[in-house]
């Protein structure tokens, strides 16, 4: 399943400022609630998991269920104390692994 | 009565396409009870406050059942006792309650969160936050599911 | 016969001429149904009389008559219902039963010709018609009358 | 007769009042949109010859959160086709060993306007020629390569892309390219007729009662101005010929064909109904 994740969060903060960071990837999220044409059910496969940590101290984590929409949108809150990098992982049922890393530069 | 096999599509639409994504209609859905349970899994053995310390953000009428936004707050210095650890979303009418878990840190600055959920039907959404002294707040908001006029 | 079955054919006047000696128990066939001078029908199109709570279940049924996708009903339980018709509240007080009864089977012939709103027992219907819908009416006979016993009730 | 026009009319006299009455609750939002800092144009002047004065986007039609959604292009789910699309433009293809790129190295450059000028003449096939069919007509004739299957992911991602080199820009149709008038001709008596058991024509809905309900779905205008379109129903972006066979279905009718002349005539009268409207491609909507 061809999956990209995007991430928007600002280039640069001062100390101890709040940034607000939007995630969004590509996603199905198959539920494993519905049934095909032939009345089978289609499997489930969903992200479950969403992490984020800043120079690999986890900030915020989601526990996602198949409640959550195709293409899984994630907006939330981080307190920068220093410069670094941000490393944003999604889990996929099927053991895959989708990451990607943005760096911020603390003035 | 003259309905054949495909005509179970419906005047102005497909009753059939309405779970074309997302959640099925016509599964068992969840009760509130089974709602209950999720609450009472979460918090311990405390009470939930409802005080208004836990801001819940859903639209009063969601367009598509398939992408619903939600958005979640607590008043909190986010730092010592004073800081949410947890905040759960819930779902009462759907197939399961559950929707999504956040989980904060010191880190987070602020406890707030969004993102967008299925829900099968109209139906109430529940938020419960856990704070790092043990405390449960809790909010809930009734969101209207439309039914589509034409293909559902 | 059934004793209603009789009140309907006695009731409807010169139709029921044209039915005695035929098969008094069958529903008139779309192509058949005729249009009084003044626009209604006044013989019911089923052989059995209307049933208003099957007519309520139709009012709602997405894939029957789902006339609240365009019109409101206040006392029905069904939400997000359409505007793109008038309010039947009251309906009862505006329309004779054979006018109620001409509007459903063949909106156009009863109305005017340029309404939205299909004809649910007529084949006078669009291009194309999907291939297993030919000469197929949306709703039955019977399910017509069901429906205008429902209309019926709707009273102010 | 006469009797019929006169019950008719009073008909409508009776239901006038609680009619306009809900009209006026449901009318297009009065909003504007910005995407990437770029404004749309979602109402304007209708084109001489239009049954309508004013032309209102899709958009306008939409609750806040839908419009939301299309407001911010990073969060639009619709802009992962446009991704796939600018990366599809590189990938080599066919026997010719070329890419889109081969013969248009610039995309934001070279397909700036395409988006707001089709349908075209195509004087080869004697007939409209959409971004579509344009696309598979460089893959056969220039790279060597197979046309794409209808609405292959592909095709909606390199479309979308396509179109979304022209946001903001105002739609306009050139009608006077060949017998370009002949098929907005074919296309405007198409638009008006009524099909399938439940007897509906586009105009039904999109001509005599948008502002108005079916169900909850506020019915528009029916305009095509943001297609390739994510629709939240199915999740994925939805091509126009797609819309197009789910109405013609919905009115339990045969499903005409995409690409069909009948569907490329509709296309390019729809089209041109839209005029002076902004592409929105990818477009959000319920």
């Amino acid at each position: 399943m061809a999956s990209k994740p995007r991430v928007k969060l600002p280039k640069s903060a001062s100390a101890g400022e709040i940034i607000t960071i939007k995630t969004l990837i590509s996603h199905e999220m198959e539920s494993g609630q519905r049934k095909d044409k032939n009345g089978e059910v289609i499997p489930r496969q969903i992200i479950n998991k969403f992490t984020v940590t800043f120079n690999d101290k986890t900030v915020f984590e989601a526990d996602i269920e198949p409640a959550i929409s195709s293409n899984p949108y994630f907006e939330f809150a981080v307190k920068v104390p220093e410069s670094g990098t941000f490393k944003f992982t999604w889990v996929d049922d099927d053991g895959s692994v989708y990451e990607t890393e943005e760096a911020i530069e603390v003035a | 009565m003259q309905m054949n096999r495909r005509s179970v599509l419906g005047v102005f639409g497909g009753a059939a396409t309405v779970a074309a994504i997302g959640l099925p209609v016509g599964l068992a859905n969840a009760t509130p009870e089974d709602t209950m349970a999720k609450i009472k899994e979460f918090a311990g053995d405390k009470e939930p406050q409802t005080g208004g310390k836990l801001t819940l953000n859903t639209p009063e009428i969601a367009e598509n059942g398939n992408s619903v936004p939600v958005g979640v707050s607590v008043e909190s210095a986010m730092e010592g006792d004073d800081m949410v650890e947890e905040i759960m979303i819930l779902a009462e009418g759907n197939p399961n309650p559950d929707v999504v878990t956040f989980k904060f840190s010191e880190l987070s600055g602020e406890a707030i969160a969004e993102t967008r959920m299925r829900l099968a039907k109209t139906q109430d959404v529940v938020a419960v936050a856990r704070m790092t002294n043990g405390d449960i707040h809790m909010a809930k908001a009734p969101v209207k599911v439309t039914i589509g006029g034409c293909g559902g | 016969m059934t004793s209603t079955l009789r009140a309907l054919v006695l009731a409807s006047g010169i139709s029921a001429v044209a039915l005695t000696g035929s098969a008094i128990a069958n529903d008139v066939k779309p192509e058949a149904v005729a249009f009084s001078d003044a626009g209604g029908i006044e013989t019911p199109v089923a052989a059995q009389a209307g049933s208003a709570d099957a007519g309520k279940k139709i009012l709602t049924d997405r894939g029957l008559g789902n006339c609240v996708a365009c019109h409101q009903v206040s006392s029905l339980d069904a939400p997000f219902q359409g505007n793109v018709g008038p309010s039947l509240d009251g309906v009862a007080d505006r329309y004779e039963p054979a006018m109620l009864r001409a509007i459903i089977v063949n909106p156009k012939k009863a109305l005017y010709e340029g309404t939205i709103m299909p004809g649910f027992y007529t084949l006078d219907v669009g291009k194309h018609v999907r291939e297993d819908l030919v000469g197929q009416t949306i709703l039955s006979a019977q399910q017509v009358e069901d429906v205008v016993a429902y209309l019926q009730t709707l009273k102010e | 007769m006469t009797k019929k026009v006169i019950l008719a009319a009073s008909v409508l006299a009776l239901f006038s009042s609680p009619v306009m009455l809900t009209k006026a609750t449901a009318d297009p939002a009065d909003a504007t949109l910005t995407i990437d800092g770029k404004e749309m144009t979602v109402k304007t002047a209708a084109p001489e010859g239009h049954p309508f004065d004013t032309l209102y986007s899709g958009w306008l039609y939409r609750e806040p959160e839908t419009r939301a959604l299309e407001e911010d292009s990073f969060e639009n789910p619709g802009m992962f086709g446009v991704e796939q699309g600018a990366e599809l433009w590189s990938v080599v293809e066919g026997t010719a060993g070329k890419s889109c790129e081969s013969c248009h190295a610039e995309p934001e450059v070279d397909m700036k306007g395409v988006g707001a000028s089709f349908p075209k003449w195509d004087a080869d096939a004697k007939r409209p020629i959409n971004i579509e069919l344009q696309i598979d007509k460089c893959r056969e004739e220039n790279m060597g390569a197979e046309p794409y299957k209808f609405d292959a992911a592909e095709q909606k991602a390199l479309t979308a892309f396509i179109k979304h080199q022209s946001l903001g820009m105002p739609v306009k149709l050139d009608l006077s390219q060949g017998e370009l008038q002949t098929w907005w001709d074919r296309g405007k008596e198409l638009y008006y007729t009524r099909t399938g058991q439940l007897n509906l024509s586009c105009s039904n809905c999109h001509e005599d009662h948008n502002g108005q309900m079916i169900r909850a779905d506020h019915l528009s205008q029916g305009q095509v101005n943001g297609f390739p379109t994510y629709r939240l129903k199915q999740s994925k972006l939805i091509s126009l010929h797609n819309r197009f066979r789910g109405c013609v279905r919905d009115t339990r009718a045969e499903i005409p064909k995409a690409f069909s002349d009948d569907l490329m005539a509709l296309e390019t009268y729809v089209t041109w109904r839209g005029t002076g409207l902004s592409v929105e491609t990818p477009a959000v909507r319920q």
